[in-house]
């Protein structure tokens, strides 16, 4: 009698598709996975631990390493709970200033999805076209903030520096640069037929169970679930924008499946193009720092605030003692949630689908390790 | 009927596939990469590049010191009052981020960012980045004595 | 050319050779020659793919070795020579060594029943096409040693993998080579290419002979991509899922066995598809007035190097643009599709011989007599 | 719904084991401990309530005692709510509601992986983000970090 043994292969912190130090232990026969075990914590820093050691600037650059491909989004998150916790009224340029920044880095983080999902599914094209684009989007950045990466560019109160001259022009010029290339990524990869069936069908999450194990963002409504903290919960002016919330449709076979996953990442960049040019264009004047004293106290309280990260709800839960440091920071990782719906997503597919479901769910390790 | 329909469209996906592939193939110069040694991207005005401090104009009030978040600058003043001087200011460089706090809290604005990100070195104590030589520490030294200000000198 | 081996025994002083003896230098010297070619074309190709890829990927191909990386590949041949061959303990000693080698046969012996031109082949054997469909399945049995011998998860899935893809893909092969072979009427490659002799070298080619002979050009070229585990049909050494498949733990030389053994397969297919379908070494136009032999067979050969390269530039082409397949659409796209398809053009082809008693599309409307 | 008729009809169900609200944003109320089993599943199945996003569980060291803190959110009736709950430092116990939520199950792995606090019922509660030997629970007040592991040396040197 032929008799198949269980293989116990470890898809380890070190492998070519994991998108970081992520390990997943599968219990597999031949090519058929049973079982998935994520294991976390190859990155952790103890950042809840630095933040109660460090004042609040000076935590700020600390937010950057929390999710690196959208830095900027990570700060605003930060300052924005700290600004709700004091009650600073930051003014309307630097909301501007802020919204088109976090737009623009959610563009370069949806850039960097759109090609890791080609090069999982084995095509290495699109990801060259994909940096293309964001090192434009780098220049961009660069000349904003001073930084390729780890931008540190949002204070508390408003934002660290203006728009140098000539940055409006250069930004609309990308921006017109952009949209058409996005057709182009559809004709290459989106719509082509091998990826579509290697995709579609494949992964399905349903609403309920993304609502149950607390997936947020993109996998979200890729299960056909409208919700957006930028459009439910507005913040920082996002409601002075009109921009649609785009959602799962299912026209890659089942409704909530991978293929539905990657087409939102697309749609939401020309929607965050959209929100750029915007905001650019109604830029208002006025300063960009609100009166922050240098040696901030922080009076008694409490806060949690939750924003819209390219890859979920990326929350700071702040409480603060009165003093120059806080009490507790508990950082709430959208990618925490997002890697241990794996668990129940993963079960009996073959490794190729595997591959391909872990790049469709965007999952970055900083920011769940933390 | 159907099974033709989807064979065909297979092949119509396929070949635009190919169309966009081919685009970039035969288009001359649409090359983006920068030959890193020979050719080099200047980096942007505003870019945080590896930190420099004008000894000359700095007082040694240490407040670099108080917000680098990795605590990776060392500064020891002599001197009271306006004429404080730093006899030693060093800088780990290698345990240094970047993120351009102490610049901006530099109330004389001598410590900035130059456009220099080439930071290898041979000697892990070469990032030990000095910038008080012995010399001008005798001479910061005698001008505090003599309770001169920062600001004088300078002029 | 026996003649001359004879004369060299006889000075040599060992009176006239036996029989066997002459066929076997003579087959040493073609064997040499053959290698010599395919080392170059193989080197050649590596740095054309890295161009390529480079150029369809808006960024440079290797241009630091040599005038515009020319050398290229001269220095990955050395850097992998000298490279620690390593062989880890767990592995299974002889049959990690001897994998390689089989690989590399497999696909290089298949060079002995391709004309190159009229008069330079290494052989005309009266079985071409099921020659060299023989020795690319050798290619499966050192592929799955090398996956079994080194012991290593990813290798096992790798080697696996491999073994169910060329073994599927070889039927699909075997039945679209079938269609021109039934109006050549025979399995010699060098009649194959001089039945293709009619129509200024061009209007003769198969593919113009009946439709059905060009959609089962496409089907045979579909698979021979699958044959030489070429994107989109790499699974087996699909490098994002399995790290390296098959060739994980290969280094040094061994590891350059495997990818020129790739090359040589990518070259003994398309070479298949030009003498069958696209008219092999016939130099279009002005093919009768080149009265001088070896004239005629240097241009003939460049000619047919020439087709060989297009069919291996295309691709390379598809292997830059397209995502990887899985394991069961791979399957199911062999037995569901390339296989029904070609079995109807193999029918419907043989019908159009029957009707028209084997005459080509253009012999029928006159263009050519 | 806003602090207050949350907290009126908490109190009406679960008696005095409710505490005191501190109204704002985020209303938070103090409970005792016991009753988070039936009060989690109270507050998702309710018609009026519809908590079903469980956004965080953590902890707070208050140096004599461990708070926990469970942050809830309604995506129907956009409000939130957090519950507290105090536990004594020296031997912190509460039950799991992975089974009502099933995020919690990582929560909880991480909560206990830096607070101890042992979470009753959990399917499997061992460390998530450090290594399994790892003693010690670095976020309480009075934790101080090893000095070698496994012979590496982790002494913060100036």
């Amino acid at each position: 009698m032929i008799r198949s043994q269980e293989m116990l292969i470890n898809m380890g912190p070190q492998h070519p598709s994991t998108h970081g130090v992520l390990r997943l232990i599968l219990r597999t026969d031949g090519e058929f996975v049973y079982d998935v075990d994520p294991c976390i914590g190859y990155l952790h820093r103890s950042l809840e631990k630095i933040a109660e050691n460090l004042t609040y600037p000076q935590f700020i650059p600390i937010t950057d390493r929390l999710d690196y491909l959208a830095a900027i989004n990570c700060n605003f998150v930060y300052c924005h709970a700290v600004e709700r916790l004091m009650g600073i009224e930051v003014p309307l340029r630097a909301q501007y200033i802020r919204v088109i920044a976090c737009e623009l880095n959610r563009i370069a983080s949806h850039l960097i999805m759109f090609g890791t999902t080609g090069m999982d599914t084995g095509a290495f094209t699109p990801f060259l076209y994909a940096i293309r684009e964001r090192e434009r989007i780098n220049d961009l950045l660069e000349e904003l903030t001073g930084a390729r990466l780890t931008y540190n560019y949002i204070r508390i109160g408003g934002v660290a520096h203006d728009l140098p001259d000539g940055w409006k022009e250069k930004c609309l010029e990308f921006i017109n640069y952009f949209r058409p290339k996005i057709k182009e990524y559809n004709d290459l990869l989106s719509y082509n037929v091998i990826f579509m069936k290697r995709l579609g069908g494949v992964g399905v999450l349903t609403k309920e169970d993304a609502i149950n194990y607390g997936v947020t963002g993109p996998n979200l409504r890729a299960t056909g679930f409208k919700w957006d903290l930028r459009k439910n919960m507005p913040y920082s002016s996002y409601d002075k924008f009109d921009f649609e919330v785009p959602v799962g449709t299912g026209e890659g076979g089942k409704l909530g499946d991978a293929f539905d996953r990657y087409m939102l990442r697309i749609k939401e960049m020309m929607e965050s193009s959209k929100i750029i040019e915007q905001a650019l264009l109604s830029l208002p004047e006025g300063e960009i720092m609100a009166k922050v004293p240098r040696v901030l106290k922080v009076k008694e309280g409490e806060v949690y605030f939750g924003a819209e990260n390219p890859r979920g709800e990326t929350g700071f839960y702040i409480k603060s003692n009165g003093g120059t440091k806080p009490e507790r920071v508990k950082i709430r990782g959208a990618s925490f949630s997002n890697i241990h719906v794996l668990k129940k997503v993963l079960q009996g597919v073959l490794i190729q689908d595997l591959v391909a479901i872990l790049g469709s769910f965007d999952i970055i390790l900083p920011e769940s390790d933390r | 009927m159907k099974a033709i329909k989807e064979i065909g469209w297979a092949i119509k996906t396929l070949v635009i596939g190919l169309l966009v592939t081919v685009k970039y193939w035969f288009k001359p110069g649409s090359e983006i990469t920068v030959q890193y040694p020979d050719e080099r991207l200047t980096p942007a005005p505003r870019f945080r590049g590896i930190l420099f401090n004008d000894v000359e104009r700095c007082t040694g009030c240490g407040i670099c010191k108080m917000t680098c978040p990795i605590e990776c600058i060392e500064v020891e003043s002599y001197g009271k009052g306006k004429a404080r001087r730093p006899i030693h200011y060093a800088i780990k460089i290698d345990q240094c981020m970047f993120c351009g706090l102490c610049v901006e809290s530099c109330p004389e604005g001598c410590l900035i960012h130059t456009d220099r990100y080439e930071g290898s070195v041979y000697d892990l104590k070469d990032l030990y980045y000095q910038f008080v030589t012995e010399e001008q520490k005798k001479r910061f030294m005698e001008l505090a004595d003599k309770g001169i200000p920062v600001k004088e000198e300078t002029k | 050319m026996e003649r001359l081996i004879v004369k060299a025994f006889v000075k040599l002083g060992l009176g006239s050779p036996p029989e066997w003896a002459v066929l076997l230098i003579i087959g040493l010297i073609a064997g040499i020659i053959l290698l010599v070619v395919i080392l170059t074309y193989e080197g050649i190709a590596t740095y054309i793919e890295r161009k390529v890829a480079g150029d369809i990927q808006v960024r440079y191909g290797p241009n630091r070795v040599g005038p515009y990386g020319i050398l290229q590949f001269v220095a990955d041949g050395l850097k992998l020579f000298f490279k620690e061959d390593i062989i880890h303990s767990q592995a299974d000693r002889l049959l990690f060594r001897v994998a390689p080698y089989i690989v590399f046969t497999g696909s290089f012996v298949g060079l002995a029943a391709i004309p190159f031109s009229a008069e330079w082949y290494a052989g005309r054997l009266n079985v071409g096409v099921l020659f060299i469909l023989a020795t690319t399945s050798l290619v499966v049995a050192g592929l799955a040693m090398a996956g079994w011998a080194q012991a290593n998860k990813w290798g096992l899935l790798g080697g696996m993998r491999s073994v169910a893809q060329i073994v599927s893909y070889e039927v699909a092969v075997g039945i679209a080579l079938l269609v021109p072979v039934v109006h050549i009427g025979s399995l010699d490659l060098q009649s194959a290419v001089l039945y293709q002799k009619k129509g200024w070298g061009i209007l003769g080619w198969n593919i113009f002979h009946d439709p059905f002979t060009l959609i089962a050009f496409f089907i045979y070229f579909t698979a021979a991509i699958a044959e030489c585990n070429r994107t989109p049909f790499d699974l087996p050494e699909g490098e994002s899922e399995l790290v390296a498949g098959y060739f994980t733990e290969y280094t040094g030389f061994r590891f350059a066995f495997f990818f020129m053994a790739e090359y040589g397969d990518m070259f003994v297919v398309s070479a298949l598809a030009t003498c069958l379908f696209l008219g092999g070494w016939h130099i279009p136009f002005i093919e009768g007035l080149i009265k001088l032999p070896i004239l005629h067979n240097i241009l003939g050969s460049i000619v047919f190097i020439a087709k060989v390269m297009v069919l291996i530039l295309i691709m390379m082409w598809v292997r830059w643009t397209y995502p990887r397949l899985r394991i069961d659409q791979l399957m199911a796209l062999n037995w569901k599709r390339l296989i029904p398809i070609g079995l109807l053009m193999l029918l419907l082809a043989s019908l159009w011989d029957l009707i028209f008693d084997g005459k080509g599309f253009f012999e029928l409307i006159g263009i050519i007599k | 719904m806003s602090g207050e008729e949350i907290h009126r009809i908490l109190k009406e169900k679960f008696g005095e084991k409710i505490g005191e609200l501190k109204d704002g944003a985020q209303p938070s109320i103090e409970i005792d401990k016991e009753i988070i089993r039936e009060l989690a599943k109270f507050l998702k199945e309710d018609s009026r309530f519809l908590f079903d996003h469980l956004v965080y569980i953590t902890a707070t060291d208050e140096r004599t005692k461990i708070k926990v803190i469970w942050c809830l959110f309604s995506y129907t009736c956009k409000h939130y709510l957090v519950l507290k709950a105090d536990l004594d430092r020296s031997n912190p116990e509460v039950d799991s509601i992975s089974d009502i939520f099933a995020t919690a199950e990582w929560h909880e792995r991480e909560t206990y992986d830096f607070f101890g606090i042992n979470f009753k019922g959990h399917p499997d509660l061992r460390r998530i983000l450090l290594p399994d030997d790892w003693e010690g629970y670095p976020l309480r007040k009075d934790y101080t970090p090893p000095e070698f592991y496994h012979g590496i040396d982790n002494r913060y040197k100036r």
